[in-house]
């Protein structure tokens, strides 16, 4: 069973990663970009089990370890 | 007889190289900035450490695609020296000028501190006035300094002898114990296969003054001053 | 216009009689804008309201000082035409929320106020404070603050060299972090806020304005909470890229005549900058605000004035040089934006949309804020303990190993090698013990630098405690052989409106700036940090010195480090063991009691003067400062430091354990080869030597204890931290 | 138009982080986690246009500078 956990910067905190990268992006002449932000994509085998109950033990990783809840969300899909 | 060190927004280690290689050749290098798409004809080109682009996405890879670095590679290709130190090393890993990755310490911590290195190629533009496996003491310091590669470019990598570097323990054994951040066998600096590119993980510049705490980086910038002065 | 006017429901903070005088001073009732501005400028942050009657008794002159208080940073000559500017900045409360972008923000904020004077930063310090090791949140925050610190610092390339780092239950629910920022400048290139002269363009430059840091006790308002939470972070992010960027296109326009004034957007944004630039210059600014470069759609008047958003400048050029700056922000990759002009209205009028959003006399605004005699009360005094109150231990050598061993004892390595401390390649050494040294770059000249507060003190006699902080700060420069010069100093302290708080600070602020006048080292900059409370339990005192010395010639520089064996080591100073308030009687004999060790300021003058010079006269081979811990203590670190053992043959007239953990002030270990001159030296400046024992061998015997192998040394000193840090 | 793009690590590609967040949940008595993988997640908003042309754009980006491929594969989704 795996989780697929998206964490991303809260609207309104500043991305300094994505806006680096919209800036080389158009430094590289790609043009029609009008917005960047990088978040982070973790992925986490586990051992098969209950999914809603997965689901609520992926959730409680994130609040504990994985995210910064004071700026970052996250969300939750369980595969499989 | 000139040096270029190539500046990118971020570098931070754009003047300590200066420092070294200007007490070496005697003059000052040219600094060139990351935008200019030509570079003066030098006998040495240098890219920096530092947190080019803030190492935002991953360490290097931005510098690795500006103008100037296109020509860096034509002029590496052409068989000019180039010596990337760490962050340097990083841009060159990015641009494909040298195989492998440089992935974040093991520790996941930024590490700044003196290392163990056995030398292990001295017969290099960069290496020659250091003996065959001579341990020597030169300080990290970085984020991502993991040295990472497939196994068959690994394979090649020894197999050509392109590793120059490795972190050792003080008598010179390639322990774990004595790899500051998880890099595949200890790789602290690799050559490419013509061997006049040189990246290196390690701050040689930071150890060529007494007064900084040693001179073991030293050889490095006589020994290319010497090479170019031929 | 009266004080019977309809109140706002919120005050923003703002007391009822700071209210009514805005009413006075505006004529009308300010609207929801103006209100902001006032309540920003007012705040505690802004306005040292509590503070500022007892700063003003600082000495802050000196044939040495460009530059006191007042400016963003001090600034002192250190010689041929070279200047040395720092100061010191808290970032307590964005810490305690996220500790590593609190850190790391805390650490661009105040290279900025330094780098704005004009200065290239050449050192990043930093003091921290964190409550029990056994409170479930320590360890979190250790691990953010310090990669906050060494993320902001590493990336920008500006060594964190040095700083100090204790641990309390006091700061279980408030962390201290207070960043120093040390910077070089020719003395003839340095840049003032002050905007004088009118029609000149205010010039934005930096990063983008978002709605980071709208917020806080002075801004809790209904029209805040309309907005979803999410719209209004209170943390902000740095990004030390565009810091780099800043720094050096700063100093690139900086290296041309085209700036008149240059103010960096701190606390309170674009409101303080603004406001100081035209107070200090006597003039109006008149400031459209359509044209602040904005992150955020729909962003109100009052949140562009408030925002906090990092890695921003405010200038004010030279008319028609705006081209020449711009081509320069431009190459760095950074927005500019003539956002203003200068006036002769004194009054600070915001336009949006082509309406006047506010409109506000600048004099009074800076001139009627608030000032405070808040009502103290003086810390009770503390008896003083004899010997016999605080028990010996059961064996000595254990005490020992147990003391380096604990928390504020042990190694901090495992923080300093996560802080590039040698990039810019003048960092003398490595960090260790006592102050960091850095050479100026390309000169013989070196700074040392070192911070300091011994806060169990101060919670037991604030005023000797505030000169104990100044003391120790200048011993450690006086330890490498430097001259100090001048202080930079963090008042963090409790709530201000409880008189035995507001009594810590006034005697902690008595107490330092007698030390700095007996001292010779003026206050030239400084930060206030109140309110560090939690459910009404405040932090111990802790007033950070942050001291900065000369070496002319940096060759010259003196190490802790045990080096030729046979070396007779003495002690300068006098040992009476004073065991009230050390660690010893902390963490081994059951508690802080008693008097703290008083500081005699004439000794300490005498003994450190005298330490100076036997450097210079190359007498001495190693020296170090007696603080935390006594005398053994610093015998342990010396032998570690330099891998050589001693033994110490002296037979003390007073019990053992006092001799020595007591931590009598004003005191050094040192080393000679010639035993007989040193000795005719310090009779000769009248001061005090002791010998007692010799360098020598791999073990370190302390009188009546067995031998204590340094290795063993080494390693309690070095255990506790990274295990702590890799245990959950 | 949104492009979301996911960049993960190649199979047999060691990953630290990945390795440390595995060790941090068992530390914090998070069981039945068999493994653990971080990758990124860029956000980036594009000027609309014809999605197929949208795709191939991004694809492009992330072979020049999103993804280093000696290591990283990548996916591209354009939403919207
Ligand atoms: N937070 C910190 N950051 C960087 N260096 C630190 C920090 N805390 C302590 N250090 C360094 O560790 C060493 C020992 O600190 P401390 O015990 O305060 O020294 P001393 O007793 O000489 O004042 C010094 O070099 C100091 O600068
Ligand atoms: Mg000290």
């Amino acid at each position: 069973m795996k989780a697929r956990i998206h964490i991303t910067l809260k609207n309104g905190v500043l991305d300094p990663q994505g806006k680096a990268i919209h800036h080389s992006l158009e430094g590289l002449g790609f043009d029609g970009v009008n917005d960047v932000r990088q978040g982070k994509f973790i992925e986490i085998e586990l051992t098969d089990g209950d999914k809603v109950a997965a689901e609520a033990k992926v959730a409680e990783m994130c609040e504990q370890l994985l995210a910064n809840t004071v700026i970052e969300d996250f969300s939750v899909e369980i595969d499989g | 007889m000139t040096a270029a060190v190539i500046v990118f927004p971020g570098s931070n280690c754009d003047r300590d190289v200066a420092v070294s290689l200007e007490a070496a050749l005697g003059h000052a290098p040219i600094m060139a900035w990351h935008g200019d798409s030509t570079l003066p004809d030098v006998d040495l080109i240098v890219v920096p450490g530092g947190f080019s682009y803030g190492d935002y996405l991953r360490s290097g890879a931005m510098a690795a695609n500006s103008p100037i670095m296109r020509e860096v590679i034509a002029r590496a290709n052409g068989g000019t020296p180039v010596l990337g130190i760490c962050n340097g090393f990083q841009v060159l890993t990015e641009c494909g000028l040298l195989p492998g990755v440089l992935m974040r310490n093991a520790s996941l911590k930024f590490v700044c501190r003196d290392v163990d290195l056995r030398v292990e190629r001295a017969d290099t533009v960069f290496t020659s006035q250091y003996t065959k496996d001579q341990v020597i003491r030169i300080p990290v310091a970085h984020h991502d300094g993991n040295y990472f590669t497939d196994p068959e470019t690994h394979k090649a990598l020894e197999d050509n002898g392109q590793v120059a570097f490795r972190y050792c323990a003080a008598d010179g054994s390639i322990t774990d114990d004595a790899n500051p951040n998880g890099s595949l066998a200890n790789i602290a600096g690799i050559l490419n296969t013509a061997g006049n590119v040189l990246g290196m993980m390690p701050h040689p510049e930071r150890l060529a003054d007494p007064l900084l705490g040693g001179l073991d980086g030293a050889p490095m910038f006589s020994a290319l001053a010497e090479a170019i002065a031929a | 216009m009266s004080a019977t006017a309809q109140r706002p429901e919120d005050l923003m903070g703002l007391s009822d009689e700071e209210f009514d005088t805005i009413l006075e001073i505006m004529g009308r009732e300010p609207n929801f804008t103006e209100l902001s501005i006032f309540s920003v400028m007012w705040s505690e942050h802004c306005s040292y309201k509590s503070s500022k009657f007892w700063l003003k008794t600082l000495p802050t002159d000196g044939p040495q000082v460009i530059q006191g208080p007042g400016e963003n940073a001090g600034v002192i000559d250190i010689g041929d035409g070279l200047a040395a500017i720092f100061k010191i900045e808290s970032h307590n409360h964005p810490s305690f929320i996220e500790p590593y972008q609190g850190a790391a923000t805390g650490v661009g904020g105040i290279m900025r106020d330094v780098f704005t004077m004009g200065a290239r930063p050449i050192a990043n310090l930093n003091a921290l404070r964190f409550g029990s090791p056994d409170h479930p949140k320590t360890r979190h925050l250790i691990n953010g603050v310090v990669a906050g610190i060494g993320g902001y610092g590493n990336c920008i390339g500006v060594p964190t060299v040095g700083g100090e780092v204790n641990f309390d239950p006091g700061y279980n629910g408030n962390i201290l972090v207070n960043a120093m920022t040390v910077g070089i400048a020719n003395t003839d290139k340095i840049f003032y806020s002050a905007a004088a002269g009118l029609g000149l363009p205010v010039v934005y430059v930096g990063s983008k304005t978002g709605r980071d840091g709208i917020h806080g006790a002075t801004m809790a308002s209904a029209e805040f909470d309309d907005d979803s939470a999410d719209k209004r972070p209170t943390v902000q992010v740095g990004d030390p890229f565009t810091e780099k960027l800043l720094l050096e296109a700063c100093l690139e326009l900086m290296a041309t005549d085209a700036i008149v004034a240059i103010q960096d957007m701190g606390a309170a944004g674009l409101t303080s900058s603004s406001v100081e630039m035209a107070s200090k210059g006597n003039v109006g600014i008149t400031l459209n605000l359509d044209d602040v470069p904005q992150r955020e759609t729909e962003m109100q008047p009052f949140e562009l004035m408030l925002s906090e958003s990092q890695e921003r400048m405010l200038m004010v050029l030279k008319p028609g040089r705006e081209d020449e700056a711009r081509a320069i922000f431009e190459k760095w990759e950074l927005d500019l934006s003539v956002i203003g002009t200068t006036n002769d209205s004194e009054r600070l009028v915001l336009t949006s949309a082509g309406e006047v959003v506010a409109d506000i006399p600048v004099p009074p605004l800076v001139a009627a804020a608030p000032e405070y005699e808040r009502p103290w009360t003086a810390t009770p005094p503390r008896e003083v303990l004899g010997h016999d109150a605080v028990p010996a231990p059961f064996d000595l050598g254990v005490a020992l190993l147990t003391m380096i061993e604990s928390p504020d004892l042990c190694s901090r390595r495992w923080i300093w090698e996560q802080y590039d401390h040698m990039v810019m390649g003048d960092t003398v050494g490595r960090p260790g013990v006592d102050a960091a040294l850095v050479r100026v770059h390309g000169t013989q000249k070196a700074l040392a630098i070192s911070t300091d507060c011994t806060p169990r003190y101060v919670e037991a006699n604030p005023f000797e405690g505030g000169k104990q902080a100044v003391a120790e700060a200048w011993r450690n420069v006086t330890s490498v052989g430097a001259t100090p010069l001048a202080v930079t100093n963090n008042l963090n302290f409790g709530n201000p409106e409880r008189p035995e708080i507001m009594g810590q600070l006034v005697g902690a602020v008595q107490g330092m700036g007698e030390a700095c006048l007996a001292l010779d080292s003026p206050v030239v900059s400084g930060n206030v940090s109140l309110y560090n409370e939690t459910n009404g339990a405040a932090i111990l005192p802790t007033p950070v010195i942050g001291c900065v010395g000369l070496l002319e010639d940096v060759t010259q520089r003196m190490g802790a480090a045990f080096e030729a064996d046979g070396d007779a080591i003495f002690v300068v100073g006098e040992t009476t063991g004073w065991l009230g308030c050390s660690i010893y009687q902390r963490d081994m004999a059951g508690g802080s009691a008693g008097a703290p060790p008083p500081v005699d300021l004439n000794t300490e003058r005498q003994n450190g003067d005298f330490v100076r010079a036997s450097i210079a006269a190359h007498q001495i081979n190693a020296c170090h400062d007696v603080s935390d811990g006594g005398l053994a203590v610093a015998l342990a670190e010396m032998a570690i430091a330099g891998n050589v053992g001693a033994d110490i043959d002296y037979k003390p007239a007073i019990p053992v354990h006092a001799w020595a953990f007591g931590e009598d002030q004003a005191r050094y270990v040192v080393t000679t080869a010639d035993p007989a001159s040193f000795e005719a030296l310090a009779a000769a400046a009248n001061v005090a030597v002791t010998r007692i024992g010799r360098v020598g061998g791999a073990a370190l015997t302390l009188p009546g204890a067995e031998p204590i192998s340094v290795e063993s040394l080494r390693e309690a000193h070095t255990r506790w931290l990274p295990e702590y840090m890799a245990s959950r």
